[in-house]
């Protein structure tokens, strides 16, 4: 596994994503993304499903919840030393899973809820900075461990396998959750790899991604420079570790984010007002690191909110819809109306548009 | 009506324009057979200047008021109607030279034959005069100044 | 003594068939190789003087004349080449450092040509230009890591843009001073710049009024020899440029002798006519890194902090700490210019032997930049023999922002490299101040083909990039994942940052 | 009573560069043309090759055959015009009719000077020769009386054209010339030399300083002449060739004003309103002394038609300036004056360069910095170059070192002036 974590080949391929957002806070089981997600089964080919589940573990809300999967027994006591050593392990548990015929293969799955103390030595960490600094030591030092997610209150499932079997394996309608993300993946030229599937996730960040980003090598590249190391062998951790980066980070506003990751084309930046235009502009000249090129579709999750957006040309499908408190946001439309067949409304949104989801004011969930 | 207007910064003296005349009027209009065969019998009707690093190539400038038509008292000398061109007629120039005298460019030559008169046709038949097509360095440019 | 061991490089071959004694070919020979001889009636050669620019030839009408380099003119020798032996003559002869023109001919290794592009298949749409944007409009400068914002439901941009140059194509013409070429080329670059929206830069040469009119389109140079620097000189321009030293010729000064001294090059590089106009090996006030930081500074303190200020170096050995140097010291570019960079002149054993390759050294530096993490606070534009857009494309996805062309730039305008540029008798009128040769250059001509050239690698470039998947040369800028290297060494491999083809 | 717009008398270069002039500014308005003479248009300079049969009669033609048609010019050919009253804007013709004009031009040309006090001068054989007619009837008489010899009196350009027509025709023939030397109105000593060389080389011998006294006619024929000098020379045809006068006839009588020639301002009207004259017939300002002279030549006659016919259409021409210039070959020797050929006096300067072998002689006559005169035999190429820089008035001084070298061309001059030259609007007007 670790030979083949090196590889720096990208994932590519087509795949459907799916996401559910309540944004009254209510929380609900996974059995609905799964039949979403379920019905776009033509869309992968078995080789990676996943999920992101916000609201999940909402007793342990102030503690990080770290999913990790390990090759081996030597990786899990590695791993469990570097966590010992580290952090503050609250509770250590195996992640329920069934057996289920279309899987097999499995890694040890085992999750581990975490914090860190401050670093006396290095004051300007804070707890997240020491979080991700802790998820990316273990991805590129311990030999066959992989961290899937190591936020508050959420959590990533996912492993080889069609992503409705994936569901069941890690018997997701036994958690309630605000925002279910989902991927089905169909990758062309790497063999299934649990670590590979989707979503990817970086703190509370987690992402399910439809297409290939062609500018990989340059944002690898770019975020190196601020520390995020790109071990993986897709390209969909560069859009976790992006959005991390301009809006943890440098505390860019949603919109900007976006803007930065998918700008709008010169052509349209000409024809903005003067204001506008130089912010437009200087995001460009700026964040052209960040600028995320090729086709994607994207479905974000972060803690309170969920975000749909896609490439400046928007090559890959992306369809919203919205239903009472529910916002969709998926590949196909019927994903949606199979499980909401009479939303609200339905559109698409234009190429680069961030489709934000968010919980309404007042509502707490962490 | 087309005029070629000549670039005097820009002429290299090279004289390509006066070889490639000659052979535009020559009748086999193959350049080694005009210069072996026929090159005594044609007068360029572009001819290159030259002073110092100053050259020029010169050719009828096709007057408006053309002193050379005022002059010609055959009719031989004429402005052409389609194209604005100031022709001279052979079959009726009597070689009296009152072109010659009245040029104020000396544009208008003695033929070879020393009989009748000799200029700068713009080309007859040609989109471009060759003297413009084959410059090498864009002296001479093709005008339209839009009157006829 | 004559000259009798050294042999002409060139032979002449007029075919009697096809000459028709025009004469052309005698006219357009500064170096008088053909003489018409009145008496015989016919055009006569002499290959001793032919430096094989190929002027007559071009010019022939009726292709009667080839001209061919001399092969087998000696025993053959793998060592001691003919341009060895040659050389040895000429000095033997006459003395002194042997001179020459152009870049580094020598079949030294050419890393772009082992480099290959990528372009996507089936998974990720290739983008077809001609239909879809595809943006190539780059800004050089400084940049902040980061942008800042006032929050609020219309967030407001805080942080304030230093001052950046705009290009519509990342290709600029490098610096070849008024004086090295002729007002005409000089004339051609700045008007061609401004036509495609780049930059060409003055060299050491000034900046001449009838060029001042492009001057937003110019990237003004200050070199060891200061001239024609004035605030007005750099307040006009775009961006200013310390040289610091150049591909061809690290570590080297210039000369521009006095002959070549015309009322108009000495009133633009202001020094008194005539005279030698002689750039020192060294700023004689930098000696050392904050000496170049003062002079920055200084630069900037002129231009109110309104143009970048770039430095320039020749890719030497650890030209990554000099760049990171550079950077450091406040330079909003560097431009850096590898061995096989042009020159008006340059010793030939300076040129052929210093320096290293411009594919190495960007690599070096686009990795250092980052590791350091100031590569934003700097671009970094390289020259040194870009020959083609894939040239541009390789050099950006190994990391640099933009590309300077000098020697590409002269061959659109009609150079023939015949690397005799330190005669000024060129005979194609560019690297001259003779007014019969410079006239051969007609501005509009080279214009013309200059913008030609730009937009023809303009469109390249946006076919490569949209066999990549790419739609914005920032997604391309220091993406090597889109390169792999053929016939290459594992160390040259890691010192590329690129992997090997099939991997 | 038939009225017409323009009435033009003539039918000459005049007559028909009037006509284009008109129709420059007026498509439509009709114009009369009235000629006494029967034939279409012709060059009249012609006649002597007419006469030589250098040309055919086809050829004689100085416009198309349809060129009256399509310029809108109604002709009465064969019609003289005895009177013009400029009050009542008619003319009236020979045969009795009245035509009303709005603008009149009269471009009747000159008549040719017979001496009226040489005795036999009505002798069959002795002609003028300035029409069509004449060339008719002299080759008439040569064929018919199988002519072997001629005497040309006056050795002026009329004359020396009609020698060479006598000699294609292989006349021998003598010219009586009154003056010391012949063409003297137009060469200088050294020019006249050498074409009097090359007329001798062609047989042809020249009498200077002599007249004819009388003339000698057997059976009403001429025979012969006697001379001033005494001498008597046989001879079966004599031309006399010692000018023309302007036919200011037609005038005599309307109060249009007449000197020499009708006067005409540099518009071409004369003292008469509506009525224009040019031509040979008008006097008009020379453009080197400034003031009114007849001079009978050819572009002259052109430009003056121009002029008047602009302005009779109501447009603004004005006329520059008449400048003696003559074109003449020799016997295969071009010839080339222009303005003053000789100087005049103080603040005159010659340039000169001769080649006597070659029989190729140039000079330029320069007057406080400008050229105004020059003669070229046998190279005249760039001749027109000088007569530009006579007729432009430009200042040769900078350049005077140059004006007489080999390699003389537009490139010697001044550059603001060969921009104009070289742009073709140096002769707009």
């Amino acid at each position: 596994m670790a030979t083949r974590r090196l590889l720096p080949f990208k994932d590519m391929g087509g795949c459907s994503i799916t996401g559910i957002m309540d944004e009254s806070g209510r929380r609900f089981a996974g059995d609905t993304i799964i039949r979403s997600i379920r019905n776009m089964h033509e869309r992968s080919n078995g080789l990676g499903g996943g999920f992101a589940a916000y609201g999940i573990y909402p007793e342990r809300d102030e503690q990080y919840a770290m999913h990790l999967m390990f090759d081996t027994h030597q990786a899990k006591r590695d791993t469990e030393a570097l966590l010992d050593q580290r952090a503050t392990v609250h509770l250590a548990e195996p992640i329920p899973t069934r057996a289920h015929p279309a899987i097999s293969g499995e890694p040890i799955l085992h999750r581990y809820f975490v914090n860190i103390e401050a670093d006396r030595g290095r004051p300007h960490l804070g707890e997240d900075d020491l979080v991700v600094e802790l998820h990316m030591q273990i991805n590129a030092e311990v030999e066959d461990a992989f961290v899937f997610s190591a936020g508050k209150n959420m959590g990533c499932f996912k492993g080889v396998g069609y992503p409705e079997d994936i569901g069941e394996f890690f018997r997701l309608e036994e958690y309630d959750a605000y925002i279910w993300i989902a991927h089905g993946r169909f990758p062309t030229n790497t063999t299934g790899w649990w670590g590979g599937a989707h979503p990817f996730s970086l703190l509370d960040w987690a992402i399910v991604h439809n297409g290939e980003i062609s500018s990989y090598g340059i944002n690898k590249r770019y975020l190196r420079n601020f520390g995020y190391e790109c071990t993986l062998q897709t390209d969909t951790e560069v859009i976790a570790y992006m959005f991390d980066l301009l809006m943890r980070k440098h505390g860019l506003p949603l919109e900007l984010a976006c803007s930065a990751m998918a700008p709008p084309f010169w052509n349209e930046i000409e024809r903005m007002d003067e204001v506008e235009q130089a912010q437009a502009r200087a995001i460009r000249a700026v964040y052209g690191g960040a600028l995320l090129n090729g086709p994607f579709a994207v479905v974000v999750g972060s803690t309170g909110r969920m975000i749909g957006f896609s490439d400046r040309t928007k090559l890959r499908p992306q369809v919203c819809a919205r239903s009472g408190d529910r916002l969709y946001i998926s590949s196909e439309e019927a994903a949606i109306r199979t499980v909401c067949p009479d939303p609200d409304v339905v559109w698409h949104p234009e190429a680069g548009e961030p489709v934000l989801g968010e919980l309404q004011a007042g509502v707490k969930v962490n | 009506m087309k005029r070629i207007r000549i670039c005097e910064e820009h002429c290299i003296g090279c004289g390509l324009c006066e070889v490639h005349c000659v052979v535009q009027h020559s009748r086999s209009r193959n350049i080694i057979r005009a210069f072996r065969e026929e090159r005594d019998g044609i007068v360029p009707g572009v001819k290159v200047e030259r002073d110092g690093h100053l050259s020029f190539a010169l050719q009828c400038r096709h007057c408006e008021d053309a002193p050379c038509i005022e002059a010609c008292m055959t009719g031989a000398m004429h402005r052409d109607p389609e194209t604005g061109a100031v022709l001279c007629d052979t079959e009726r120039c009597v070689g009296c030279w009152m072109c010659i005298m009245a040029c104020p460019a000396g544009a208008v030559q003695r033929g070879a034959s020393g009989k009748v008169a000799s200029k700068c046709d713009l080309c007859i038949g040609e989109d471009v005069p060759v003297c413009v097509a084959n410059c090498p360095n864009e002296a001479l440019v093709l005008e339209d100044d839009g009157d006829d | 003594m004559p000259e009798w061991l050294t042999q002409a490089e060139f032979v002449i071959e007029r075919d009697p068939e096809r000459c028709i004694q025009c004469k052309v070919c005698v006219r357009q020979c500064a170096n008088e190789v053909h003489r018409f001889d009145a008496e015989l009636g016919e055009v006569f050669s002499d290959s001793d003087k032919c430096v094989g620019c190929h002027r007559c030839v071009s010019l022939c009408p009726t292709n009667a004349l080839s001209v061919r380099q001399v092969e087998l003119d000696f025993r053959s020798n793998a060592n001691w080449t003919p341009q060895a032996i040659r050389n040895i003559y000429k000095q033997a002869e006459q003395g002194g450092v042997l001179l020459t023109g152009m870049g580094n001919p020598e079949p030294l290794p050419v890393y772009w040509d082992r480099m290959l592009l990528n372009a996507s298949q089936v998974t990720n749409p290739s983008i077809d230009p001609l239909r879809e944007p595809m943006e190539l409009l780059t800004y050089l400068g400084a940049k902040p890591t980061r942008l800042k914002y006032e929050g609020g439901d219309e967030p407001r941009l805080e942080t304030e843009l230093g001052p950046q140059l705009e290009l519509q194509v990342p290709v600029m013409f490098s610096t070849m001073s008024y004086g090295s070429i002729s007002y005409n080329a000089s004339l051609a670059l700045a008007r061609a710049a401004s036509e495609v929206g780049t930059y060409a830069n003055t060299g050491e040469g000034g900046l001449h009024a009838g060029i001042r009119p492009f001057a937003k389109n110019m990237i003004v140079q200050v070199a060891s020899g200061r001239f024609g620097v004035d605030a007005d000189y750099l307040n006009a321009a775009a961006a200013v440029e310390i040289k610091i030293g150049q591909g061809a010729k690290p570590g080297i000064g210039g000369h521009l002798p006095g002959e070549k001294v015309t009322a108009e090059i000495s009133a633009t590089r202001m020094i008194p006519l005539g005279t030698d106009a002689i750039s020192p090996a060294p700023h004689h006030d930098i000696y050392s890194i904050e000496d170049l930081r003062q002079l920055i500074y200084a630069i900037k303190e002129t231009t109110r902090y309104r143009k970048p200020v770039g430095v320039k170096i020749a890719a030497v050995h650890h030209i990554a700490a000099i760049a990171s140097g550079a950077v450091r010291a406040g330079a909003d570019f560097v431009a850096i210019d590898g061995y096989r960079g042009g020159t008006g002149a340059a010793p030939t054993m300076i040129r052929n032997n210093v320096g290293i390759p411009i594919e190495f050294a960007l690599a070096a530096v686009d990795a250092r930049l980052r590791e350091e993490g100031i590569r934003q606070d700097a671009s970094l534009v390289v020259a040194g023999s870009f020959r083609c857009a894939a040239d541009v494309v390789k050099a950006i996805a190994l990391g640099a922002d933009a590309c300077y062309i000098g020697t590409g730039a002269l061959v659109a305008m009609g150079c023939h490299l015949c690397q005799k540029c330190y005669t000024g008798r060129c005979n194609w009128g560019i690297a001259t101040q003779d007014p019969y040769l410079t006239r051969r250059l007609n501005p509009n001509i080279a214009v013309r083909r200059l913008v030609n050239l730009l937009e023809s690698w303009r469109h390249e470039i946006k076919e490569i990039m949209g066999g990549m998947g790419i739609n914005a040369v920032e997604s391309l800028r220091g993406n090597r994942d889109h390169l792999r290297g053929i016939g290459l060494t594992d160390r040259e491999l890691n010192a590329l940052g690129i992997q090997m083809a099939g991997e | 009573m038939t009225k017409t717009k323009y009435l033009i008398i003539g039918n000459s270069v005049a007559a028909v560069a009037a006509v284009s002039g008109i129709r420059q500014v007026d498509a439509d308005g009709d114009i009369t043309l009235i000629s006494r003479e029967t034939q279409h248009t012709y060059s009249r300079p012609l006649i002597t090759y007419l006469l030589g049969g250098k040309v055919g009669e086809e050829q004689m033609a100085y416009r198309p055959a349809d060129w009256y048609e399509k310029s809108g010019v109604n002709t009465m050919l064969g019609t003289e015009v005895t009177h013009v009253d400029p009050e009542a804007h008619t003319v009236d013709t020979a045969g009795g009719q009245t035509i009303g004009y709005e603008k009149l031009l009269i471009a009747v040309g000159g008549t040719p000077i017979v001496p009226r006090d040489v005795q036999g001068a009505d002798a069959e054989g002795v002609f003028t020769f300035t029409t069509m007619d004449d060339a008719d009837a002299i080759a008439n008489y040569i064929e018919e009386r199988e002519v072997r010899s001629a005497i040309v009196v006056g050795g002026g350009l009329i004359g020396l054209k009609s020698v060479e027509a006598l000699i294609e025709l292989g006349i021998s023939t003598t010219v009586v010339e009154l003056a010391d030397r012949m063409l003297s109105a137009t060469f200088d000593e050294t020019a006249s030399t050498l074409a009097q060389r090359r007329l001798a080389r062609a047989g042809v011998e020249v009498r200077t300083s002599t007249t004819v006294a009388e003339l000698l006619s057997e059976n009403g024929r001429v025979v012969g002449a006697k001379l001033t000098d005494g001498e008597t020379l046989p001879c079966e045809l004599l031309i006399f060739a010692i000018g023309v006068l302007p036919a200011t006839g037609i005038v005599q009588g309307s109060g249009i004003d007449s000197d020499r020639g009708i006067i005409v301002d540099d518009g071409m009207r004369t003292s008469a309103e509506d009525v224009y004259a040019a031509g040979d017939v008008a006097q008009a300002r020379a453009l080197l002394c400034g003031t009114n002279r007849c001079i009978a030549i050819f572009p002259n006659a052109y430009r003056q038609g121009i002029v008047a016919g602009r302005n009779m259409a109501g447009a603004e021409a004005q006329w520059e300036g008449g400048l003696v210039m003559n074109s003449v070959t020799i016997v295969d020797l071009p010839t080339i004056s222009v303005g003053v050929t000789e100087a005049l006096g103080e603040g005159y300067e010659e340039l000169s360069q001769l080649n006597e072998v070659a029989l190729s002689y140039r000079k330029l006559v320069l007057h406080e910095g400008r050229i105004v005169g020059a003669v070229f035999v046998g190279d005249i190429d760039r001749a027109g170059i000088i007569t530009g820089l006579i007729r432009e008035r430009i200042d040769v001084s900078e350049i005077r070192d140059v004006l007489m070298s080999d390699d003389f061309g537009l490139i010697s001059l001044p550059a603001a002036y060969r921009e104009r030259v070289l742009s073709g609007t140096v002769n707009r007007r």
